[in-house]
């Protein structure tokens, strides 16, 4: 009994209502303006915090010297990426399943942003992997995974374009974003197992001997700054796509216009 | 009518289909055929060297010839309007959408695991490895009509769908790849591959249950589109 | 404390300096294109709404005059 | 009496525009309904949405009293009647009933494909048949007896057709509505009779 008398409560009531609000896109819209704003400014000050942190001041590295400052970019890069992936296939599904358009809008414009952070990751770590292993590209299961994952942002962002309406791109994303997460760990469980089997990994950056504490503050503060950074950009990116979507409300042609200087 | 009863009728419809498009059918054997055949041309025809590479090849040869006809496997029930019906259906469309997967393996990699000793003996892969490479490939390409199917079905409305599906679903076809060549490696090294063959089995177990949900939701936009 | 004798060794980088710029300027590249691309985006759509605008007050008197649409 | 279709406060828009709003339509049995409007209107939208395919249109819809599987109940022709052009009518009108869990004998078979027209075509394959031979392909399941359906819902089963046919169609709606059955048809030909409701989309523009 106490059952129905929660879900009849003034609380969950109000809790639906807020939430109800809160997806709206015009509300979405207004909220996260000042909001965007302040996360994209600490971000950027975090940013340059922890990279000059890490490029100047840091100590060298005793096995890598100063090559291993690249991990300050690389690890935040492939964390966000993977981070982003699933948040992508989460927001399909709520999506999906709540009927969000909030949530699919969200979802898709993360997708350039998870893209161009495995790509990132991918590009440093070619780089890092030159003067480590003698080798721009080396069939490493990290990389290798990486570019899987690159693979999976370009699919999604292709069936986004591929599609006339966009309402069923976001669907169809949606769809593909969950079967590509349950593959995820699979793809990322194989390439490892043919890694080991094939080529013993002889050094594994991203688990590198123990940091000092003089590198690990830089390293996590790197993290952050990174993840700030794709929640402002999210947002931007997500504003935009309500407004695209939304161009013949009122409301919208009137922010379109205020974007566009003559209020 | 039962469930079965009605199984048996997509099945026989779709080999139907298949036996009256049998220029088709032809496609991803003679696919599988002529890469296998440029290999060595564009290698080497050493035939020890061409040994140790014989699996992946062949693999890789494989699941392109496979992707190869997953691009038809609803383009035409689009066209016509029978993917409407098919959705429409009074039973679970999975169990429709089941039985057309199990007639693309029929037609596309039950072939091609046929035709597979013929091909690696041209590759000179160890004659031990030959009973495990059919079997990797049988077991290996049910998982592949079954995630393709995810694909086609996510791009059958559209214009350049057959490109878009070599992006959607190549991807997702890595570690059938890689558990695939390794049974194959390992059998022609004398090695364990039991393990292996076990993870590809579990990979096509895990499709069958998952994939042909997938696939109805992303047909339910298709017909939207 | 900086982690270098002087600012010449600080953009050496050791012997890695190549490597480490590099992989620098390609975030900061994906950082600028991140951070400008919703500007371009925004732009265009500015420019359509703009367009989209300037159609609709184009077609309002035809209609207006009496002209039905066929 | 439970209606067979209730639907309230629909509302679709498509590409821009508003094809329409805050529409409510019910359907009892031994009703036919209608659907008239300008091409574009949003008839074939509104089909497609009330048998299940297609989210473009929001609102509530209940088939019957909302808790038997409607699927096996309706026959849905659409505009592309799935038709598969590789397979004689025969095998198409078989295939039809098994997606509906229903099988008939052979000479039940061949007097729909009879009443339609296509006798003597029935092992040609559909490919070779004319475009309103292949219609009649699709409507043949309409001149079965199965019980087990009590809504057809038809989009523009008329077009095609000639003038013969036209009126054999129209006298087998009105037959299976007199029955017990409930149409739900976009057309445009006019329907006459007591049991044909009109419900005309896109007036407002």
């Amino acid at each position: 009994m106490w059952q129905s008398s929660f879900w009849q409560s003034s609380f969950w009531k109000n809790l639906v209502r807020w939430f109800h609000k809160w997806t709206s896109p015009k509300w979405f819209y207004n909220l996260s303006r000042p909001l965007g704003a302040w996360i994209g400014w600490l971000a950027l000050l975090i940013l340059v915090v922890s990279l000059v942190w890490g490029l100047a001041f840091a100590p060298i590295e005793r096995l890598q010297g100063n090559s291993y400052r690249i991990i300050f970019i690389h690890v935040p890069a492939a964390f966000l990426s993977q981070a982003i992936y699933a948040a992508i296939a989460a927001l399909g599904l709520i999506g999906l399943v709540w009927r969000i358009k909030l949530a699919f809008y969200l979802a898709k414009q993360s997708v350039p942003i998870g893209a161009s952070m495995a790509f990132l990751a991918l590009v440093t770590g070619a780089i890092w992997g030159k003067p480590t292993w003698g080798a721009w590209w080396v069939w490493d299961a990290r990389l290798t995974s990486m570019l899987v994952l690159l693979f999976l942002y370009l699919g999604l962002w292709a069936l986004h374009n591929a599609m006339e309406r966009p309402e069923s791109g976001d669907r169809a994303a949606a769809i593909l974003a969950l079967v590509g997460v349950v593959n995820l760990p699979i793809i990322k469980f194989s390439v490892e197992w043919w890694n080991t089997l094939h080529q013993p990994a002889t050094l594994k950056f991203t688990e590198a001997p123990p940091m000092h504490i003089s590198m690990l503050i830089p390293f996590l503060l790197a993290i952050l700054g990174f993840y700030l950074a794709a929640v402002a950009w999210a947002l931007k990116r997500t504003r935009l796509e309500i407004l695209q979507r939304e161009r013949r409300t009122q409301w919208a042609r009137d922010e379109l216009d205020r974007l566009g200087g003559n209020v | 009518m039962k469930l079965s009863r009605l199984f048996t009728r997509v099945l026989q419809r779709e080999l139907q289909l298949a036996y009256r498009r049998r220029a088709d059918l032809a496609n991803p054997p003679l696919f599988f055929l002529i890469v296998v055949a440029l290999f060595p041309l564009g290698v080497t025809p050493d035939l020890e060297r061409l040994a140790t590479m014989a699996a992946g090849v062949l693999w890789v040869a494989a699941l392109l010839a496979n992707l190869l006809s997953l691009d038809l496997l609803f383009r035409s029930d689009h066209e016509d309007g029978s993917l409407e019906q098919l959705l429409l259906a009074s039973s679970p469309p999975t169990l429709i959408v089941l039985g057309k997967a199990l007639a693309h393996w029929l037609v596309t990699g039950l072939p091609l695991t046929l035709m597979s000793p013929l091909l690696a003996m041209m590759l000179a892969l160890s004659p031990a490895a030959m009973p495990l490479l059919m079997l990797s490939l049988a077991l290996g390409t049910v998982t592949l009509s079954l995630v393709g199917g995810i694909g086609a079905a996510l791009t059958v409305g559209l214009r350049q769908g057959g490109l878009l599906l070599t992006l959607l679903i190549m991807p997702l076809f890595v570690p059938v790849l890689i558990f695939g060549t390794a049974v194959v490696q390992a059998a022609g090294a004398g090695l364990p591959w039991s393990g292996q063959l076990a993870l590809l089995a579990a990979m096509a177990v895990l499709a069958l249950v998952s994939a042909p949900l997938a696939t109805v939701a992303a047909l339910r936009i298709a017909v939207e589109e | 404390m900086f982690a270098f004798d002087s600012l010449a060794d600080f953009f050496a980088m050791g012997r890695h300096g190549l490597y480490v710029w590099t992989a620098y300027g390609f975030a900061a590249a994906v950082v600028i294109y991140n951070q400008l691309s919703p500007y371009l985006m925004q732009r265009r759509m500015v420019a359509d709404h703009r367009r989209r605008q300037r159609r609709e007050q184009g077609t309002q008197p035809a209609s207006s005059s009496g002209v039905t649409p066929s | 009496m439970t209606p067979v279709l209730s639907a309230q406060s629909l509302r679709c828009e498509r590409d821009e525009r508003l094809l329409f709003d805050r529409l409510d339509l019910s359907l009892m049995p031994g009703d036919i309904l209608h659907l008239t409007g300008p091409n574009g209107s949003g008839k074939t939208t509104l089909l497609r949405a009330l048998v299940g395919l297609g989210q473009a249109v929001e609102g509530h819809i209940q088939w019957f009293d909302g808790q038997v599987q409607s699927n096996e109940k309706i026959w849905y022709i659409g505009h592309r009647p799935g038709v598969t052009l590789l397979q004689s009518p025969l095998e198409n009108l078989r295939y039809a009933l098994a997606l509906r869990g229903l099988e008939r004998n052979e000479s039940s078979l061949f007097e729909a494909l009879e009443h339609v027209g296509l006798r003597g075509y029935e092992d040609v394959p559909s490919r070779q048949l004319s475009a309103g031979q292949q219609r009649r392909v699709a409507l043949a399941r309409l001149f079965l007896d199965t019980p087990s359906i009590s809504v057809w819902v038809l989009d523009e089963p008329l077009t095609a057709l000639d003038d013969k046919a036209v009126e054999l169609l129209k006298a087998r709606i009105q037959a299976f509505a007199a029955a017990g059955g409930s149409v739900l048809m976009t057309s445009h030909h006019g329907m006459s009779g007591d049991a044909v409701r009109t419900l005309a989309l896109g007036g407002a523009e």
